[in-house]
């Protein structure tokens, strides 16, 4: 442990705990560029292109438009900006660390306040406009989904899984793995933004745990002392810590297969905001999401049927 | 004093005597030179350019004095605890009150924030070498403290006359004003500055007369 | 003739020593073998030591043992301080001490020792542990009665009067009443009432309290740094419960004390019981850093203070509440506090309300005026807006309050031998030309403003019944004994003035005995108090009086008559009239001979028990004068030094320049006028950094000190003073002592901390800051017109 | 373990000769080695036994880093040279007054004449809370003691802070601002010179040091531009006490002028921030401007727009305030 957490002797020569260390900052860097090209080698050596050339388009093409809006444009703009916010507070909070240094701290709670706003914004809107739970869900069926998703995954030999509905599996997964990493690392960036100066508050460096040394005396009599002062602060900053390299890996993770050629179109999708019908086909079951009840937006230029012919996306690696 | 210029300190290794031959005025004996605050410090690489070795001369008051210094130790330990020279005294160890001014080629600086390895090569001067070597006659900056009555508990008086010394040397003809910030390094508790800047006016006086 | 020597100038004997370098402070000594110890400090405010892990450390090169609490003596059921500590009760104390060959082994193996506390509830602020559910400084209570420790809070009413800026009513420890007050206020023309805090501040003696010791022959040798010494042998005997002829104590020098190391200190049984356990002589080389906390501060208060005066300025009731920060072992200052509030403004009617409440910072004792320094410090500005208000004039206003001979004063209604306050007032404005400075008071020049004050302050300055012991010896010099310490008050030469004067003799015809218990020291008392010079120029001038009736009793009996008819000069005993003629040493050697009571084998009955083992030792060294101090008296013997200063205050800094000060005091007879003016000037000095400078600062949160070093605990330096200061006394013997003189140590403290609170508040224009020190901060916050951060609270800054 | 002070840990001491040598052995030692000019800020540390470097390389050896010489514009300064040589040095004292004035206010006699521009300038701060080895985020640690609500912040800082307020402790570092000096920093590679405004950086950017100084690097020299000889100077310095006290606040400054108009001014409050601050506000201010109280009392409020006090330190903000305005009341 003592490699990873670091230890420092409070006023009063107790070891206490003061947050991660730099070695966490460079185990996380370490994976990330470990899979990425792990995850590149492994993808070229399946051979998995190919596989997904298999994919075709099945079902009906009737009623389903050229093109299928995936993302409107109010969750773009969410993604982006979140995105925007999500990388400056990494570059703030670790490019310093590797020894680029900065007036840091300023950038990263603006940052970390338009992040906050942005989820704001995002989880009012997918309540409102939105099948919020169609992004989080996790009930049996979809791990039974997810299972079956891997196994393919992992041997070509194992039967093609179902199509997923909007949100496949993997991207539930990531979705809510980044929920839970992110609302650690926000709730507890808040409360270390109380211990700085902003403009919202007074700020107080003992907080939010006012390790009070000795807070007098409880209703019995007893003396009330916390057990061990900054440790609860300590803690917070382990949070804040290992949130902010789980978030070096999931960033990393995620960049990756936005550029990846396989992927690309999900990338297109998140810029443009739609995408077409042949992918559409080939990836989701229109049974789970459905899109010919008025998702079209907007046609298709000629907007003949004949003309989709379902294509597999282009590789170009 | 012959005997406690070769002082031997390299190692100091646990000895329990169980009898005590008695106390030892301070100059008065060679065995108290071994007593220090440290003993376990690292013996400088010696091949590496600028290590200093331990074994030192030092010219203080007049005399070249052999002597066992380690790389952290101040002019003040080494004079007090090796040197015998206990009139300079430590008050605060941090270079706050004076108590330990001694003059290092001149110039009055103090003993406990000076490393020991950084005046080989100078001449120091304590109070114990401000009289007369010969005659034992009193410095004027002495005489001038004994003709003015100076110091109460005098556990400042080493430290100031010392920076007596050096601010007469400097400027023999100084006000008031520019007495006090020539002695404004030292403190005295007993609050006799009073007393003291009569001191030093009078000593600038003797040597002016000089 | 012998030459004079009462009221000379004498270059003090130990003086070429001091300025050589040959004189020997504790921390000067080396003995054979000498090993260092270091002390492991408490890095809490309040803790219980659960678990000591040594092993590491004992195994370290150069290491030989740690000692621990157990082994030091504990002090039972009430608070007191040992040594070393299983309960620390202030951040700094120490817990046990590792001895070892070298200093720096002792402290590499002092922090390889694995130590576990406890923390415990702790409290800086008296005020916070009078709240209702407020922390207490001991776990049984906060404060201390009848034997046992009880809890004292004052209720939410209480601080609600505190807050709005009254004077609260909660319980308090001692309260008296003189008059009546209620009717007295209603009678007054002017009230002010005033919250006050006055700070804490540290001793800081230039000499830490470093000490060595080791065994031999199954005695003790101590050598320490004390103001007493004589008293210390026995105190050292008493810690350690052994034969107190068994201790040979080393005193020779004291690098200051001011009221911290009265007789000796407590640490110093640390190196007599750890040479004990090891076999050989430890050195305990204090640091500055452990004399902070180990080194005795000055008690805070926080006051409420409501003064009434008549259209005249009389000051007519007086109502003054004081909290004591007293540290975890106590101390009595706010006691004496409310004495010399009624002392110097005499108001007939007043009450005095005090509680001590125990703290967990560094142990809290006695400072130079302890309680009368602070009082007057907090009360001088409510009397220059008194003035103020009233349209009188300071002086005025002093004078007409200042007590006469015939004074009563306090809740026993004390008198005193002699008063020359309003002579000392006089005088001093006479040489301050303190009616010519009233045009200069509030005057602006750019951004300087210009203030003018005084500050009276009385102060005990003597006792009674001490002894004397002195040898003529055969080689014809008397030899005085003194069981003084010799912290540069020169009293060891001063009240030894007295004698020589009896026996006619030259200075240089005196040889003075002192800082070596081996070499015989008489029942003396403690250098503490300002008493020294009135009772030992009184046990001197008696064992003077005895030695000189000895030798004309020797005369008489060797050349025949009796002896009216000799008298004596320059080391001769004559007949009147000329004829026959023994000298001094003769008349050693004849009372050798004679033995009996003229060379100590006969003691007189009425010394003290602890003077007769010294007049044993010296018996048959030649002619012995011995006596106990009978002279009697009545009354407290008090002395005073009204102070003057003129300060300019920068309204862009908050800066405070002290321009001028004068200072006269009235101790009576003056014995030597240059170690006087050093003790009144070197006194109003310390009085300069109480008031402008010096404090405590702690955190809150973690109840640990920072001031910690020089340079934050910040003692005056020489440019903080003024460049010329005046001095003078008022000359006038007390009529109850046979030498008339009085002593001087402490008065000084309060006349230059008073009279600079009173200057800058002229120079403020009557503002009141009631908080010392009067930092730049503070002065320019008021100025400034800021909201000030604090209240009450101690220890801020 | 068990905390204990006044020892100075056992430490490998190197005293080269030549600069080379010395950028060799900090480059051989790293982050174990410790830069030793003066020692009066690194005694402190190794008294405490805070700071415990391996290797200690004594800088008093080496001719090449003491010494003031005439440059062609200006003077250059050894960072070596003694406080005391700057004081009497006859061209500090005529053509850059400010400079000896600064060098002056430094600690005491004894600290002067041992004490080096250098050392100086590169000091650690004297928060009391850092000092006493808490582990505070300057010290690697996860908060700021001093900063907390009830803490002890007398003479911390009113701007320029990011989590730390620790104040930049030195005497001499804004009057070398004021009069645009130069830092000559050498690396084990390289050399670069820093303008002194950009020599001290404050916590934003890195908070574990005050100076632009990293392991391996060595300030040799400090050159002083001619360009404001001779100008009008003002220094002034607030402290508790007359020696040996850091600044409360403290105010350098330069001014070109006719006559008591300001044409062009460098003006550089120390004690207020974790490094000395630069006014541009008031430059802009005053320059061009014919000096009245007016002119000076706004420039006082101008200097403190933007600053925050922490509990006890409000008084620094008027202080500050005063300060610049009786600096620029000064050309008047």
């Amino acid at each position: 442990m003592g490699r990873w957490l670091d230890f420092e002797s409070n006023p009063w020569g107790q070891e206490v705990l003061q947050g991660v260390s730099l070695d966490l900052m460079y185990l996380a860097i370490g994976l990330a560029v470990l899979f990425t090209l792990g995850h590149w080698f492994w993808y070229r050596r399946r051979g998995f292109s190919k596989q997904e050339e298999v994919a075709e388009a099945q079902g009906s093409v009737a009623g389903i438009p050229e093109r299928i809006v995936r993302h409107t444009l109010a969750s773009r703009i969410f993604h982006w900006s979140m995105a925007a916010s999500m990388l400056v507070l990494l570059v703030t909070a670790f490019v310093p660390l590797l020894g680029l240094e900065f007036a840091w701290v300023t950038i990263h709670w603006i940052a970390g306040a338009v992040l906050i706003l942005t989820i704001v914004y995002h989880v009012i809107h997918s309540i409102g406009w939105q099948d919020f739970w169609s992004m989080m869900s996790m009930g049996a069926k979809d791990v039974r989904e997810g299972i079956s998703h891997f196994r393919h995954v992992l041997s070509p030999k194992a039967p093609t899984p179902e199509k997923p509905g909007k949100y496949p599996f993997d991207h539930r997964m990531y979705h809510n793995g980044i929920v839970v990493v992110s609302l650690a690392a926000i709730v507890t960036g808040v409360l270390m933004t109380l211990r700085i100066e902003t403009p919202f508050w007074e700020p107080n460096t003992y907080y939010p745990f006012v390790d009070q040394a000795v807070s007098g005396y409880s209703e019995l009599g007893e003396p009330v002392i916390s057990l061990t002062p900054g440790a609860t602060t300590g803690l917070m900053f382990v949070i804040h810590g290992i949130a902010g390299v789980s978030l070096i890996l999931m960033v990393t993770a995620h960049i990756y297969f936005a550029i990846r050629p396989d992927k690309r179109w999900f990338t297109w999708s998140m810029i443009r905001g739609w995408i077409d019908r042949e992918h559409y086909l080939a990836h989701f079951d229109p049974d789970k999401w459905s899109v010919s009840d008025g998702s079209v937006q907007e046609q298709a230029p000629g907007g003949a049927i004949a003309d989709s012919v379902v294509s597999a996306p282009r590789v170009d690696d | 004093m012959g005997e406690a210029e070769s002082i031997g300190l390299l190692e100091t290794k646990y000895s329990r005597r169980n009898f005590i031959k008695g106390v030892i005025a301070v100059g008065a004996t060679a065995s108290s030179a071994g007593y220090f605050i440290g003993g376990s410090g690292l013996l400088g690489a010696q091949s590496v350019p600028g290590a200093a070795e331990r074994l030192i001369t030092l010219n203080v008051n007049g005399q070249q004095r052999r002597v066992d210094v380690l790389p952290n130790e101040t002019l003040a330990m080494t004079l007090r605890y090796r040197l015998n020279l206990t009139g300079t005294k430590l008050g605060c160890d941090r270079a706050e009150c004076g108590a330990c001014t001694v003059l290092i080629d001149g110039v009055n600086r103090y003993g406990c924030s000076t490393l020991t390895h950084q005046v080989r090569g100078s001449s120091v001067t304590t109070i114990e070498g401000l009289e007369n070597p010969d005659t034992g006659e009193l410095s004027l900056v002495q005489q001038a403290v004994i003709d003015e009555g100076g110091f109460q508990c005098a556990f400042c008086a080493p430290g100031f006359i010392m920076s007596m010394t050096a601010m007469v040397n400097e400027n023999p003809n100084p006000t008031r004003a520019e007495a006090a910030h020539a002695l404004s390094g030292n403190l005295c508790r007993c609050g006799d500055y009073h007393k003291i800047l009569n001191c030093a006016m009078r000593a600038a006086e003797l040597a002016r007369s000089v | 003739m012998a030459e004079k020597i009462i009221g000379t100038d004498i270059v003090p004997q130990d003086l070429v020593a001091k300025i050589t370098g040959r004189a020997r402070y504790a921390e000067d000594f080396r003995a054979d073998g000498m090993v260092f110890t270091k002390l492991l400090l408490s890095p809490m405010p309040h803790a219980r030591v659960r678990n000591v892990d040594a092993r590491r450390a004992l195994t370290m090169p150069g290491v030989f043992d740690i000692l621990r609490a157990d082994e030091v003596r504990q002090v039972e059921g009430r608070p007191g301080e040992a040594s070393l500590t299983d309960e620390p009760m202030y951040e700094g104390q120490p817990i046990l001490a590792i001895a070892a060959e070298t200093e720096e082994q002792a402290a590499s193996a002092i922090e390889a020792i694995e130590i576990d506390f406890e923390p415990l509830p702790f409290v800086l602020d008296p005020l916070d542990s009078l709240r209702p559910n407020g922390p207490n400084a001991y776990t049984g209570g906060n404060v201390f009665a009848g034997g046992e420790f009880s809890e004292l809070k004052w209720t939410d009413a209480d601080f609600a009067e505190i807050d709005a800026g009254r004077m609260p009513n909660g319980e308090a420890t001692v309260e008296w009443t003189k008059g009546d007050i209620d009717a007295a206020f209603s009678e007054s023309d002017l009230i002010l009432e005033e919250s006050i805090v006055h700070q804490s501040l540290t001793h800081h003696p230039m000499e830490p309290r470093s000490t060595m010791m080791y065994w031999e022959n199954g005695k003790l040798h101590a050598f320490v740094s004390t103001q007493s010494a004589q008293r210390t042998k026995y105190a050292l005997a008493g810690t350690l419960n052994i034969d107190p002829e068994d201790v040979v104590l080393v005193a020779e020098y004291c690098g200051g004390g001011f009221g911290s190391k009265i007789s000796g200190n407590t640490h110093m049984e640390v190196p007599a019981v750890f040479s004990r356990k090891i076999g050989r002589p430890v050195m305990l080389r204090v640091t500055r850093y452990e004399e902070n906390y180990i080194g005795r501060a000055r008690p805070g208060f926080q006051s409420w203070l409501k003064m009434g005066f008549k259209a005249d300025g009389t000051c007519n009731a007086i109502d003054l509440y004081i909290v004591q920060e007293s540290g975890p072992y106590g101390a009595g200052d706010f006691n004496t506090a409310g004495m010399i509030a009624d002392l110097v403004y005499t108001p007939q009617n007043m009450r005095f309300r005090g509680i001590a409440m125990y703290t967990n910072t560094p142990p809290k004792a006695a400072q130079r005026g302890p309680g009368g320094a602070q009082i007057v410090i907090m009360m001088e500005p409510i009397l220059e807006k008194a003035a103020r208000e009233l349209g009188l004039d300071r002086l005025e206003v002093h004078l007409k309050n200042a007590p006469d001979a015939d004074v009563e004063f306090g809740p026993r209604n004390s008198t005193l031998t002699s008063v020359h306050a309003k002579e000392a007032l006089e005088k001093g404005a006479e040489i301050f030309d303190w009616a010519g400075k009233q045009a200069l008071s509030g005057r602006r020049e750019g951004t300087k403003r210009t203030g003018i004050g005084i500050g009276l302050s009385p102060y005990t300055a003597g006792s009674r019944g001490y002894d004397g012991l002195m040898v003529i010896r055969p080689d014809g010099k008397l030899y005085i004994h003194q069981g003084l310490g010799n912290l540069g008050t020169h009293s060891i030469m001063d009240t030894a003035r007295p004698a020589a004067e009896l026996l006619s003799l030259n200075w240089d015809q005196v040889e003075l005995v002192w800082g070596d218990s081996s070499r015989g020291m008489p029942r003396s008392s403690v250098q503490a108090g300002s008493q020294t010079t009135h009772a030992h120029s009184r046990a001197n001038h008696a064992a003077g009086m005895d030695a000189r009736a000895k030798i004309l009793e020797v005369a008489a009996r060797t050349l025949g008559g009796s002896p009216n008819n000799y008298d004596m000069d320059n080391g001769r005993v004559f007949r009147r009239g000329g004829g026959a003629s023994m000298t001094f040493a003769q008349v050693a050697e004849r009372a050798i001979e004679l033995g009996g009571k003229y060379d100590g084998h006969e003691l007189p009955d009425d010394i003290h028990a602890t003077t007769v083992p010294a007049a044993n030792m010296l018996a048959g060294e030649g002619l012995m004068g011995v006596a106990r101090d009978n002279y009697g008296g009545r009354g407290g013997v008090y002395s005073w030094v009204a102070g003057f200063a003129m300060v300019e205050l920068d309204e862009e800094t908050g800066r405070v320049d002290i321009k001028e000060y004068v200072a006269v005091t009235d101790c009576g007879t003056v014995l030597h006028p240059r170690s006087l003016s050093a003790q009144v000037l070197g006194g109003s000095v310390q009085g300069m950094g109480q008031a402008m400078t010096q404090r405590w600062v702690f955190d809150p949160k973690w109840g640990v000190p920072f001031a910690n070093r020089l340079y934050t605990a910040r003692p005056p330096g020489i440019l903080d003073v003024p460049l010329d200061m005046k001095v003078d006394a008022v000359g006038i013997a007390d009529p109850q002592t046979p030498v008339g003189a009085k002593g001087i140590g402490e008065p000084p403290v309060g006349a230059g901390g008073a009279a600079l609170t009173s200057a800058v508040a002229d120079a403020m224009g009557g503002l009141c800051l009631c908080r010392t020190p009067l930092t730049p901060d503070i002065i320019l916050s008021a100025l400034e017109g800021l909201e000030p951060p604090f209240t009450l609270e101690q220890h801020i800054g | 373990m068990a905390i204990i002070r006044d020892m100075i840990p056992a430490f490998e001491l190197f005293q080269p000769t030549t600069v080379e040598d010395a950028l060799v052995l900090l480059a051989e030692h790293g982050q174990g080695a410790w830069v030793l000019a003066g020692g009066l800020d690194s005694y402190d540390w190794f008294k405490d036994r805070i700071k415990r470097p391996e290797a200690v390389i004594d800088l008093g050896g080496i001719d090449e880093l003491t010494g003031i010489s005439d440059a062609q514009d200006g003077l250059e300064i050894g960072a070596m040279t003694t406080l005391t040589e700057i004081v009497r040095h006859e061209r500090v004292r005529s053509e850059y007054t400010l400079l000896a004035d600064a060098a002056e206010h430094v600690a005491t006699p004894q600290i002067r004449n041992q004490g080096t521009l250098g050392g100086n300038i590169s000091q650690d701060t004297r928060c009391w809370y850092y000092r006493s080895g808490w582990p505070c985020y300057r010290a690697g640690g996860n908060t700021c003691y001093a900063a907390a609500p009830q803490a002890m912040n007398r003479e911390h800082a009113i701007m320029g802070t990011s989590r730390c307020v620790a104040v930049s402790p030195s005497d001499t570092a804004h009057a070398l601002v004021a009069l645009d000096a130069k830092m000559i920093v050498r690396g084990r590679r390289s050399s670069n010179v820093y303008d002194a405004e950009d020599f001290f950086i404050g916590p934003a950017t890195d908070i574990t040091r005050m100076t632009v100084l990293e392991s391996g690097d060595l300030l040799t020299q400090i050159n002083i531009p001619g360009e404001w000889a001779n100008a009008h100077f003002y220094y002034e310095k607030v402290r508790d006490r007359g020696s040996w006290d850091f600044q409360l606040v403290s105010v350098a400054a330069a001014f070109k002028t006719s006559g008591n108009t300001i044409d062009d001014a460098r003006i550089v409050v120390n004690g207020v921030a974790p490094f000395p601050v630069r006014l541009d506000a008031v430059e802009r201010l005053v320059r061009g401007t014919s000096v009245d109280e007016a002119v000076a009392i706004e420039a006082g409020e101008i200097a403190i727009q933007g600053s925050h006090a922490l509990k006890y330190n409000e008084y620094k903000q008027p202080m500050m305030s005063n300060l610049v305005r009786r600096a620029v009341r000064s050309v008047a």
